[in-house]
């Protein structure tokens, strides 16, 4: 029996962006999580905010609009949309730590199934790593999704029992959105809400280090 | 489509509860949000602790919040000024709790919950009646006391101009506390001089950003009633 | 022999005023202190704070001309100069708390030779004591000086060895200026450094609880 | 008359000493105050403590005046991007000491010296080894790391207009480090976009009042120096 195609990045993105309800506050993580946002349409506002100080971003500009003035986390030019403002870098943390942001989607190294979350240094020897807003993103909102590839590269499992990593907080991820599922982090293990179409149970666990259980409505997870 | 307008007073604050924390905006007169205050009489709400800078004048706003029986307990920097006769009254009667806070740390406290800071140090009020109890300690030779945050479950303030999304700006000294408590309040209600269109406020110039403002509802809601009774 | 007429209250601020220096900023307490403002010529550029979050104060209105959403600290009305700026009270109390005020001028019930500052309470039983922003200019200006009569209405000395009254903050009184004298704090006493024209010294130290000492270059205090 | 604008970038940055603990703005390359960096090159001083949200790009700028060997140790949150190849050099070679903070305790820090607050509780970085050696104290139930406030000598930012009371504004983005930075240092030195009248920024809009501001350059100053070397 052949394996189902995982979701690309950009269907990840789109299946994440599915489940964030207009009005919420939402900070998005450099990489992967940076695309959510192409797929929130704006009739369903939805406000972003970057660390930089930036609440309200919108699109991308057209190519030769960029404003130099006018960059997000990861230093790419943005516009920003009708009702956007601008606060110096104490007041932008400020939001993220004092819990105002409804949700934080970051990218990760290693989640936990106590919801551990790994995203800033692959190991304790690595020379110069940046930490940049991971840990306080991680410490400071009201909800932490991951998304990420379900495996590394070379096919090792990144929803583990415990973190191997360094981590970026404790007991923080809510849920995590990979190429092949939608899980929900259960303390004891992950509880799988979504599995690819195609994709056997018993597959998925084999992909995985922590104990999976099925939802009582898991579903197929299709591209949004 | 994101819309923090309310299209009265009575739906403004119709759901702060018994018991409420109530951060209370405004430095004297100036950002008072009276009206706000005037609706949680109407609303009925209790039993409620009120953070605020002064202890209200006269017998509105404020005052009249108090003299209806309706606060436990205030938190606040300088509960006497000219005016403050229902503050005077009803301490001295037994009928009101105060913790007296120097308005600098009053501010900080609040500004600390917003930040997601529990505890923070400060050399206000070292060596005086106000650090009392509280813990002290030596950093780098020099003593501080370690304040609280201070969250507040609402905060009532008055802006100049505010958008459906709740970004607002203040007029001149209006602005004082208005700013630190809604950072720290979980829900946050603004009464706005004037409604402006989403993007006709300049991102550069926003004070408030609607991260922090819940409710809007415009100081001429038909059931605005600025003078009590 | 008669003893000389105290300054006024008037030339009391007028004297306070003539040793602050072009670029400072400033804090001015409720009441006497305010005073000082109006003896600052335009032209020499100090920039006064209020606590309620502004910097640049300006002379008072003119009768008619208030704006209602501009007060001072007391509640009452002012104006702003050009270069004036408007903050929140959690910034204007940094620039108290951060030690960004050259000078704080205050009122006093008492003041201690050690620089014990008494200044919001007058008994340990005062039923509902206000304490402002006292505590924090107290604690958080670069200095502080004091602007009060030499004694209280009933003629006891507001120098004390001690103060009697509760603390508003211990050791920050730098120099007071009375209807008498301008007194620098001395650790064991204060020193005189300007007596009020025909008082003798030893009429000084009667009215002042608080050893007193000549300064070297000892001059008489004359209204500016 | 109060005038805080100089006439160079030289007499700008004339008078950092070897060992002064200088902040630098910026976010990336937005708000980096280049020409400033270049100055204090030409002017010498050695033995830096840079606090910075980054570690500097290709070679001009922070990059340029790290490549001169004249920082010690940098505080920041992400030395690593695209183009950080002198600090990756320098810090491999162990030219470099690096004390990395999570980039909104950096903030908080920065703010807390400017608030005269000397240690605060946050939550950032428990259980993580950014919290090693550090206090750990429960709060409500609830870990908290002991911060402390990190002062700086010199603070070096980019406003969009000043005047010369030192107050300025800011463009978009470009805003980010530079106010708590300039809260925090002794001497902050702008170089301004734009010089503007005294009283023509509106006192409601002024980003960062004048009392933040020891001196102030334009940009194009005769000396200015954008490139290096």
């Amino acid at each position: 029996m052949t394996e189902p195609q995982p979701l690309s990045r950009k269907a990840m993105a789109a299946r994440a962006a599915a489940d964030i309800p207009e009005g919420w506050y939402v900070n998005l993580g450099i990489g992967m999580p940076t695309m959510v946002a192409d797929y929130v349409p704006l009739e369903r506002e939805v406000v972003f905010h970057s660390e930089n100080g930036i609440l309200g971003v919108g699109p991308a500009p057209a190519k030769g609009q960029e404003n130099p003035w006018l960059v997000n986390a990861g230093k790419q030019p943005i516009t920003l949309r009708p009702g956007a403002s601008i606060c110096h870098h104490a007041d932008s943390f400020l939001m993220i730590r004092g819990g105002h942001l409804d949700l934080c989607i970051l990218g990760a190294f290693e989640v936990a199934m106590n919801g551990d979350l790994a995203n800033w240094a692959t190991s304790e020897n690595d020379t110069a790593p940046g930490v940049g807003g991971a840990m306080d993103l991680a410490a400071g909102a009201k909800r932490i999704w991951v998304l990420m590839e379900h495996t590394t590269k070379d096919g090792r499992p990144k929803l583990v029992r415990s973190c191997g990593y360094p981590l970026t907080a404790p007991r923080v991820v809510k849920r995590v959105y990979t190429n092949l599922a939608v899980l929900d982090v259960a303390g004891e293990g992950f509880v799988v809400r979504e599995i690819l179409d195609g994709l056997s149970f018993e597959s998925l666990q084999a992909r995985t280090d922590a104990p999976l259980s099925r939802a009582p409505d898991l579903r197929t997870l299709a591209a949004h | 489509m994101i819309n923090k307008i309310v299209d009265s007073y009575a739906a403004a604050v119709a759901d702060i509860r018994d018991g409420a924390v109530v951060a209370v905006g405004g430095f004297g007169e100036v950002g008072m949000p009276t009206e706000l205050l005037h609706a949680l009489i109407e609303q009925g709400a209790k039993d409620l602790t009120v953070i605020a800078n002064n202890a209200g004048v006269g017998h509105t706003g404020l005052a009249a919040l108090m003299e209806a029986g309706r606060i436990r307990k205030i938190i606040c920097s300088f509960p006497r000024s000219g005016g403050s006769v229902v503050f005077e009254k009803m301490y001295a009667a037994g009928k009101l709790e105060l913790e007296l806070v120097p308005q600098g740390t009053l501010a900080e406290r609040l500004r600390a919950a917003g930040a997601g800071i529990p505890a923070f140090y400060t050399p206000t009020g070292v060596g005086t009646k106000l650090a009392h109890g509280k813990e002290v300690r030596e950093i780098d030779g020099k003593e501080y006391v370690l304040e609280r945050a201070l969250p507040a479950d609402v905060a009532l303030i008055r802006v100049w101009q505010a958008d459906r999304w709740g970004n607002a700006t203040f007029m001149l000294s209006g602005r004082n506390f208005a700013h630190p408590m809604a950072m720290a309040a979980r829900q946050t209600i603004a009464m706005a001089h004037g409604i402006t269109e989403l993007g006709t406020l300049d991102p550069d110039h926003v004070h408030l950003p609607g991260i922090f403002v819940h409710r809007v509802v415009a100081l001429d809601a038909p059931d605005r009633r600025s003078h009590y009774p």
